[in-house]
């Protein structure tokens, strides 16, 4: 884990709406692995106060860098949008677990809603790294064409890849979960996936009835990032015991089967 | 780095610190979570986050939410309750090698009572911190802190169960900060923590709910620093201990802020959350200020502020 | 623009307001200043800077001076009195034909009541805002405001006094501002305002002296919203009387927090220095957002956060 | 007076701290007189809180801009000074009432003591418009010769012009007001100064004492800049009685027998 000042050297608009931004980084351009994330200051002031947390969605080693693709939401997105390539920004990471190696056998199915794509895209890198055999399928779903960013660094990592679009602009019509039972069906050994809660909560529900281990990227309001504050947790269930963990340093990935996904249909979520 | 003839260390509640600049209970957790990141042994102090005597779960999320220059937070005291701590936070707490003060929540008299006795066995605690004050949980919490009656038999009931030195963590949240303080010291508290935080709250107007599960929270972070200075100077001038001053300090200057009002050492909270190494930074440009003031030892900070004699107005 | 069909209007204290928003007092002088730069006829109301009975000079400056998204201010009630107010300041306030609410401060029962009795003489008055929580004068002010007897007693003082609608500005420096606002409720107040600033303190530590001659100060602006929702919050709760929602106001999505946690209406203070427009600009957001919401009348969006079920914890 | 977004257009540093910043503002150009002053939101944001207020130090009503001169001292200026031109500021101007213009009889002296030189390069600017044939000297103090910022645009206006540094670093040394007296023997028949307080009660002092009429410009810390929060008073006295004065509305330029001196020695100055 670092913390330093590293510099934006390229963003670039990708949508409208979504940056890929590329910091100088190489202590996180070495260190990170997929589903890892990196929490960045955004100002050098106290307002707005928070760090804002985004996955890696790759590392360039040799370039000691790393790329972030985000989403402008609110004041924190908005002022990365629009930050000069050359700004300094102070960032930690990388931060949290990462996702766990699937088990030696069948297909990996990587399940992506919207820019929940950028860990994804990490992680098949990183599965295709020399090696590695995986056949791995891409499902990536989002709500139109404009918001299926980075599909082409997508599929260009997946063996398989379908896009689905809730207005159906592109690819198939309707909700990434929908593909999903056929996938479950044929010899997947794994299931990874990153996206609204309430996608990530049906893809979980679909695993579990398959059989199919799942491993989800969540999302909360962070403070500190690192585990000290206790403010990121979510609902967990394992061996008959309810708690909060935390997404920055038990998670952000999560074994689908731990996630209390009850109580976040309660209202759990971020927002 | 400043050349060593500035003399920063503090005494505070019988304690020595090296430095005056701790961090705050619940914002550098059992310290191992900054370890990686912060030359922890540096510290003047670490206040650890609360402990109950029970494990607690706290409270269900969202539990933060960002403010003007500050945050909410309503995490609701979870934590491994006081066996566990002392089975496995405080070994590597102890690591550290600076003052560690336990910050201890009870629902009742009878837990502060049974958290001090049974951290007062516990090697190589260097204080409690009573929190009186947290605005979070249903029970406990703030409802002594608001109250001078209830403040002064729970500290007076722990006094005598423990020969630590107490600190007693006071709520802003109050019409007379100054007789809270003057209860805890009749109480029998050595030293005073101010302040906690605000009782506060935020709304998402898309979802109409508030913000925070809890509904309410606790505001920290810079907005509430002038509160603070405010705060440490009305105790300062009315009770005759030491205060450990804090609330959205982010500088040697705002620490200085707080010294200057009357505290003898100050805490770093929420700013640890954004640069954890900020606690270090503002113990070298303390250094650097008492250098270039002229100032041999910072204790003689310590209140410089009170008695310039007041501007006189027009009728 | 947007389309004529959202009614913004709502009701207060027997008063029709075109639109629930306002200007706080102290902060839009006595109108005028601002004629240049703000269509004030759109405005839902204005809420004057102070009257007293004698005229004041005010606190010796410096003033004011800014903290992290806020600012502290110590005027000191400068005022010319309510004589000059009603000889010189009315004649232009009701040029501008939006309801006036005469802000009025005394140092004692007899002083609100004298205030009240010459001021409803004077043509035009929709309403007196009883500012009991000025916290920078030695006399009268905040003592009124933190004290639910005194509360109580001056607001049926002044009840008894003028049949000018009521309406008590509370003080968020006390420990239960609900209890405050059922104080005023129990006087015969129709309506309440709050927040009134927190005292507040900031330190030059070049100087080594408070940064306002006055030592401490009011604290306004953003930094204190979230402390004046969580407050609208517990008095909407706890009191049956339309509230005036204020602190920290800079956008329509702050004022529907106010609105949401159960504010009547909002007022804009502090922003009001920084964009002098910001009030038109927030009836026209407010407009839109109901427009895009589906609310045919904003006055529905009252209190529309509370009730909603509690999430449930762990335990 | 107006309120509205204009555009940085040009930026210079003139010397070590002090920037000259030119404005594209076509109503404030026209509107300003000397003396007055604008005032800047330094970001788009609510924190830094306050607007910050400068005066106006020249216009150019043909190309429709305006011109401050500015000494970065915390955290609002070190924003203007770091701004690239084309940035959009928020400004409010002209504000406040500007200089009293001279009687017919006698020579004009100005006297500066380091950014106080802008609002008399502005007077001196008007000074000598078509028309004006005042005879005026010019009297520049500062620190050091880095502080005497803009001196030859100030030397270009005034008929005769010394500049003192308190460290000799060039032409005189001492403090500005070691050099008022013999002007003020000589048939001058109005002062004007902008510079520190306390060389303003110095200025105001000799001024009495000569019975030279004097005008000052003075500094407080200010929130609504337009008369409205009375948070910008300094202390006056006329015809007997005390009170508190407004800079931004009833100055800032004061008649320097009405303001209140010993009050101000007692510590009501800006910091
Ligand atoms: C582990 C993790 C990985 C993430 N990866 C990405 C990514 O790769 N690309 C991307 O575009 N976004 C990602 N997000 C979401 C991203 O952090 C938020 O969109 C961002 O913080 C919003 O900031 P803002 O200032 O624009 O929004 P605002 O709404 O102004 O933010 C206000 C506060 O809420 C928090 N917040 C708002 N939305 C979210 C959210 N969805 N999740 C967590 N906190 C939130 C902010 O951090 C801030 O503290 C990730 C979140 C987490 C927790
Ligand atoms: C009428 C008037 C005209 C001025 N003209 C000029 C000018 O032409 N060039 C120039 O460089 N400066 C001028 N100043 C001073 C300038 O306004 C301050 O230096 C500036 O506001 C400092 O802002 P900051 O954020 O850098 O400093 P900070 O110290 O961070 O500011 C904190 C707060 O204090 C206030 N403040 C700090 N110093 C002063 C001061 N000296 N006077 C008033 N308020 C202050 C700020 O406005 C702000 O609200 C003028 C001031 C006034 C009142
Ligand atoms: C996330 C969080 C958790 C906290 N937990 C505790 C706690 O367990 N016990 C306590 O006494 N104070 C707790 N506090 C209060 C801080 O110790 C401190 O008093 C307060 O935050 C003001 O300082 P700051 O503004 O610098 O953060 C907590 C604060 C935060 C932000
Ligand atoms: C400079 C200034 C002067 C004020 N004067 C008064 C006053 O005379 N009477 C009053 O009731 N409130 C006064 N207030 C308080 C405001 O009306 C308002 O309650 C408070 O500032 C919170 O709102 P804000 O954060 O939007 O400014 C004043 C506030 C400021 C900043
Ligand atoms: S963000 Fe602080 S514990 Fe996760
Ligand atoms: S700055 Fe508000 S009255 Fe002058």
């Amino acid at each position: 884990m670092y913390a330093q000042t590293t510099q934006l050297i390229q963003r670039e608009q990708v949508g409208p709406g979504y940056h890929l931004l590329e910091f100088d980084c190489p202590q996180v351009a070495a260190a990170a692995q997929p589903g890892q994330f990196v929490h960045i200051r955004v100002t050098g002031d106290w307002d707005p106060l928070l760090r804002r947390p985004f996955s890696v969605m790759g590392t360039n080693e040799a370039e000691g860098s790393f790329q972030v693709l985000m989403r402008t939401v609110g004041r924190g997105t908005q002022m990365l949008a629009e930050a000069q390539s050359g700004t300094k920004f102070d960032i930690m990471g990388p931060l949290g677990n990462g996702f766990a190696l699937p088990g030696p056998e069948g297909e990996v199915v990587l399940v992506a809603g919207g820019i929940g794509v950028a860990p994804l895209i990490f992680l098949a890198t990183a599965l295709r790294e020399p090696g590695g055999s995986r056949y791995i399928r891409g499902l990536f779903g989002a709500r139109s064409a404009d918001d299926l960013c980075c599909w082409l660094e997508f599929s260009g990592v997946c063996d398989e890849f379908n896009a689905i679009t809730e207005d159906g602009s592109t690819g198939e019509q309707g909700l990434v979960t929908d593909f999903l039972p056929p996938q479950l069906k044929r010899g997947t050994g794994c299931v990874y996936a990153c996206g609204p809660a309430l996608m990530l909560a049906e893809v979980a529900r679909q695993c579990e009835g398959a059989e199919v281990p799942c491993y989800v990227s969540m999302e909360q309001r962070m403070g500190c990032g690192v585990g000290a504050c206790l403010g990121c947790v979510i609902p967990t269930q394992a061996d008959g015991t309810q708690r909060y963990q935390r997404v920055c340093k038990d998670g952000p990935i999560f074994d689908a089967e731990v996630v209390d996904w009850e109580a976040i249909h309660r209202g759990c979520t971020p927002g | 780095m400043a050349a060593p003839q500035v003399d920063l260390s503090v005494e505070l509640a019988g304690l020595s610190l090296v430095n005056p600049v701790l961090v705050a209970s619940g914002t550098f957790g059992y310290g191992t979570e900054y370890g990686e990141l912060v030359d922890v042994g540096r510290l003047g102090g670490i206040c650890t986050k609360a402990v109950t005597l029970q494990p607690r779960a706290g409270n269900p999320p969202p539990r933060i939410c960002e403010t003007p220059a500050g945050m909410l937070n309503a995490i609701g005291l979870q934590n491994p309750g006081v066996e566990v701590f002392i089975g496995e936070k405080m070994p590597a707490l102890r690591e550290f090698g600076v003052p560690i003060i336990v910050n201890v929540a009870g629902e009742s008299v009878a837990d502060y009572v049974s958290l001090a006795e049974r951290l007062s066995d516990c090697a190589d605690i260097a204080a409690l911190e009573l929190n009186l004050s947290c605005p979070n949980v249903k029970r406990g919490g703030m409802q002594f802190g608001i109250d001078g009656e209830l403040t002064e038999r729970v500290v007076a009931a722990v006094r005598e169960a423990t020969e630590l030195p107490l600190i007693a963590k006071l709520s802003p949240n109050v019409t007379d900060i100054a007789s809270i303080g003057e209860a805890a010291r009749d109480g029998g508290a050595d030293a005073l923590s101010l302040i906690n935080t605000l009782l506060a709250m935020s709304i998402d107007i898309d979802r109409r709910q508030p913000m925070l599960a809890n509904v309410t929270g606790a505001l920290s972070g810079p907005a509430i620093r002038p509160v603070a200075v405010r705060m440490v100077w009305e105790v300062a001038q009315a009770v005759d201990l030491p205060i450990i001053g804090m609330g959205g300090i982010t500088s040697a200057a705002d620490a200085l802020q707080f010294i200057m009002a009357g505290a003898t050492a100050v805490a770093v909270g929420t700013a640890n959350f954004v640069e954890p190494g900020i606690s270090g930074r503002i113990i070298d440009d303390l250094e650097d200020f008492c250098q270039q003031a002229g100032v041999a030892c910072a204790a003689d900070l310590i209140g410089a502020a009170h008695g310039s004699s007041d501007v006189e107005g027009l009728q």
